[in-house]
C-alpha cells in the first residue's frame, strides 16, 4: 500500500463523489462545487500516478499538466459563477419586473 | 507515521467533499469547499508536488473562497425538498460505492512503479534555459499547452465579463473603512513583493507566472472589495493591454524562430532562460488581470427591497 | 526529528478534521467561517512542520503564501456576508439572530 | 538528542498544545466572540511556537528568517480577521454571551 496508491484511490473516491454529486443537486452552485470537486479528483489521481518512480524526484510532466490544470478549473468556476449570476438576476427580475421601472443598463462591460 | 499522515489525508479528502455535496444549507457548503481546498493543498504537499500546491493555495485561498463568499449574497438558500434528497440518498451512495470500486479496481491494475518521464526532462533541461524541470516543461517542451492555456483564460474572462456587463461602482461608504484601508496598505507591498520572488523562483525552483499572477490577483481582490480600486472595466485602454500582453509577447516569441529557420515555439538555446524569464513576467501581469476580471465588484442590492438606485 | 515532525504535522490534522465539528454544529455562518480561518493557521504550521524536511523548502513558499492570502477570504466575507449597507440595517435584526435556548 | 534538539522538541511540543487549545477554544466556546480570540491569539501563539522550534533547527538564517516572516504575516492578517469579523458578527446580530451559566 505505498503512498501513490492510496493517494490515487483518494482521487478516485474524490471522482465518483463529485459525478454522483453534480448530479443529485439542482441548486446552480452546488453543481459548480461538484463539478470542481470532480476536477480535483482527476488531478489527484494524475499526480499520484506521476509519483511512481522507484527513485528520485516525482515526474514533472503530469505536475505541469495538473498546474496549468487547476488554473483552468478555476476559470471555469469563475465562468459558471458568472453564468449563475446572471441567471439568478434574470429570475428576479422576471418575478419582480411589474414594481420595477425599466432599469437603465449602466455603461459598458 | 508518514503512512498514518498520508492514510488520514487520503481518507478525509473524500469525506470532506461528500461533507460538502451533502449539507443543505449553501454557507455550511462554502465554508467546507474552501476547507477542502486547504486539505488538497496538503495533499499536493505530502505528493511532492510543491508547485502544485503553490498553485492551489494562491487560488484556492485567494480567488475561489472569495468568489464564493461572492455568491453568498446573491443565491437565495432555495429550501430543498429534504424528503426528496433523503430517498434518494442510498441510490447516490450505493452509484458512490460502485463507481469508486470501479476505477479503483482499474488504478490497481496499473504498474507499481513506472519511469515516466523525468529521465528524458532531466536530460534535455540544459538547454531548456531553466533548472527547475516543471517550468522546463511548462514553458518550453510544452510551451504549446501554456500557450492556449492563456488562450482559455483570455475566453474565461471574456465570458464572465459579457454575461454581466454591469460593474457595480464602489459604495463610498466603504471607502471610509479605515480597517481594511489600513489592511490593503500593508498588505500591497508584501504582495509584490512576494509575487515578484514567485516568478524568479520559477526559475530554479517550484514558482512562476501561475501562483504570481494568482497572488496578485488576490491583492487586487481585496482592492476592489475596498473600494481602492473599481472593478476593472473591459473599455479602459490599460485593462486591455494588461490582457493582451501576456499573450501577444508568448504568441511574438513563439513565432519569431518561424522566421529563422526554427520550428514553432522553439527557443534558442542562448537566450532560453532569459525569454522565459520575460514571457513569465508578461504571463503573470495578463493572468492576474484575468482572475480580477472573474470578480464582478461590489454586492448587488438585494432584489426583494426597492433598489434605491 | 523527522518522526517527531510528521507526528506533530498528523496531530495538527487531526485538530483540523476536529473542527469539522464546529462548521457542521455552528449555529450562524459567522462560526463556520472561524472554522476555515482556523483551518488556515493550523494548515500553515502542518506545512512550516513538513518543509523542515530534507529538499522540501519549497514548502515555505506554500506556507507563505496561505499566510498572506488569508485575508482575502475574510474581506470577502465581511463584505458580502453583511452587505455594504449593513448599518442601515441595524445590529438588532441581522441574519445571525441566534435562537435563545 | 544534543540540548539544542532538546529545546527546538520542547517548543515544538507548546505549540502543538497550544494549537490543540485554539481548537478546543473554537468548539468549546459559548459565543462568535470567545471562539475569535480561541482562533486568533490561541493558535497563533501555537504556531509561533513552531515556528520558533523549527527555526532553531534550521540549517541556516535565511530560512530562519522566512519561517518567521510567515509567522509575521500570520500574525499581521490574524490581528486583522479578528477585527474584521467580530465587527460583521455584531453586525449580523450576534448577541454576546450573558456569562450565565448555561440552565
Amino acid at each position: 500500500m505505498n503512498p501513490w496508491l492510496v493517494y490515487a484511490l483518494s482521487g478516485v473516491a474524490l471522482f465518483s463523489v463529485g459525478l454522483v454529486g453534480l448530479f443529485s443537486h439542482q441548486h446552480v452552485v452546488k453543481r459548480i462545487l461538484a463539478s470542481n470537486i470532480t476536477g480535483s479528483g482527476v488531478l489527484l489521481v494524475l499526480v499520484a500516478l506521476a509519483r511512481r518512480v522507484p527513485s528520485g524526484p516525482p515526474d514533472p510532466v503530469p505536475h505541469a499538466l495538473v498546474l496549468t490544470g487547476i488554473v483552468v478549473s478555476v476559470s471555469s468556476t469563475a465562468l459558471g459563477v458568472a453564468l449563475a449570476r446572471r441567471m439568478a438576476r434574470l429570475q428576479a427580475e422576471a418575478t419582480h419586473s411589474p414594481e420595477h421601472e425599466p432599469r437603465s443598463d449602466g455603461e459598458g462591460p | 507515521m508518514d503512512g498514518l499522515l498520508d492514510g488520514c489525508l487520503a481518507l478525509c479528502l473524500p469525506l470532506l467533499a461528500y461533507l460538502v455535496l451533502r449539507t443543505e444549507s449553501l454557507s455550511q457548503a462554502v465554508v467546507l469547499f474552501v476547507a477542502f481546498g486547504l486539505l488538497s493543498a496538503l495533499g499536493w504537499a505530502r505528493l511532492e508536488a510543491p508547485d502544485i500546491a503553490l498553485v492551489e493555495a494562491a487560488v484556492g485561498t485567494g480567488l475561489t473562497g472569495a468568489l464564493l463568499m461572492h455568491t453568498l449574497s446573491w443565491t437565495e438558500e432555495t429550501p430543498p425538498d429534504v424528503r426528496a434528497r433523503a430517498r434518494r440518498r442510498p441510490w447516490a451512495l450505493l452509484a458512490m460505492a460502485a463507481l469508486t470500486l470501479l476505477l479503483g479496481w482499474a488504478v490497481l491494475a496499473l504498474p507499481a512503479d513506472s519511469p515516466g518521464l523525468g529521465l528524458e526532462v532531466d536530460a534535455r533541461r540544459e538547454d531548456s534555459g531553466v533548472k527547475h524541470p516543471v517550468t522546463a516543461v511548462l514553458l518550453n517542451f510544452r510551451g504549446y499547452d501554456t500557450l492556449l492555456e492563456i488562450a482559455v483564460l483570455l475566453v474565461a474572462a471574456l465570458g464572465a465579463r459579457a454575461v454581466n456587463p454591469r460593474s457595480e461602482r464602489a459604495s463610498s461608504e466603504a471607502a471610509k473603512d479605515p480597517l481594511t484601508g489600513e489592511l490593503f496598505r500593508m498588505m500591497t507591498p508584501a504582495l509584490l513583493l512576494v509575487a515578484g520572488y514567485l516568478v524568479w523562483v520559477g526559475d530554479h525552483g517550484p514558482g512562476g507566472a501561475f501562483q504570481a499572477g494568482a497572488i496578485l490577483a488576490g491583492g487586487g481582490v481585496v482592492a476592489i472589495l475596498t473600494s481602492r480600486m473599481g472593478t476593472p472595466r473591459m473599455s479602459s485602454l490599460r485593462v486591455r493591454w494588461a490582457l493582451l500582453t501576456g499573450p501577444l509577447l508568448f504568441i511574438g516569441v513563439a513565432v519569431a524562430p518561424l522566421f529563422s529557420g526554427g520550428r514553432l515555439l522553439e527557443f534558442p538555446e542562448k537566450y532560453a532562460g532569459t525569454l522565459i524569464f520575460i514571457v513569465e513576467m508578461a504571463l503573470t501581469v495578463t493572468i492576474a488581470m484575468v482572475l480580477l476580471m472573474f470578480f464582478p465588484g461590489t454586492r448587488p442590492p438585494r432584489t426583494g427591497r426597492g433598489s434605491a438606485r | 526529528m523527522h518522526e517527531l515532525r510528521t507526528g506533530l504535522a498528523f496531530f495538527l490534522l487531526l485538530n483540523i478534521l476536529a473542527g469539522l465539528v464546529r462548521v457542521a454544529r455552528g449555529p450562524t455562518l459567522t462560526d463556520r467561517f472561524i472554522v476555515a480561518q482556523l483551518f488556515g493557521t493550523t494548515g500553515v504550521g502542518v506545512l512550516v512542520l513538513l518543509a523542515a524536511d530534507a529538499g522540501r523548502d519549497a514548502l515555505r513558499d506554500v506556507a507563505l503564501v496561505f499566510a498572506l492570502l488569508a485575508p482575502v477570504t475574510v474581506v470577502a466575507f465581511v463584505r458580502f456576508a453583511v452587505g455594504s449597507d449593513a448599518d442601515a440595517k441595524g445590529a438588532s435584526s441581522g441574519p445571525d439572530q441566534e435562537p435563545r435556548p | 538528542m544534543s540540548p539544542l534538539e532538546l529545546l527546538s522538541a520542547a517548543f515544538l511540543f507548546a505549540g502543538a498544545a497550544f494549537c490543540l487549545a485554539g481548537t478546543v477554544g473554537v468548539l468549546r466556546f459559548p459565543d462568535v466572540y470567545c471562539r475569535l480570540h480561541a482562533l486568533t491569539k490561541v493558535d497563533n501563539l501555537g504556531l509561533g511556537l513552531v515556528v520558533v522550534g523549527l527555526a532553531l533547527r534550521s540549517s541556516s538564517w535565511a530560512t530562519a528568517l522566512k519561517l518567521l516572516l510567515v509567522w509575521l504575516f500570520v500574525l499581521i492578517s490574524s490581528a486583522f480577521t479578528c477585527q474584521l469579523i467580530a465587527r460583521a458578527a455584531l453586525r449580523r446580530g450576534a448577541v454576546p454571551w450573558g456569562g450565565r451559566r448555561e440552565p
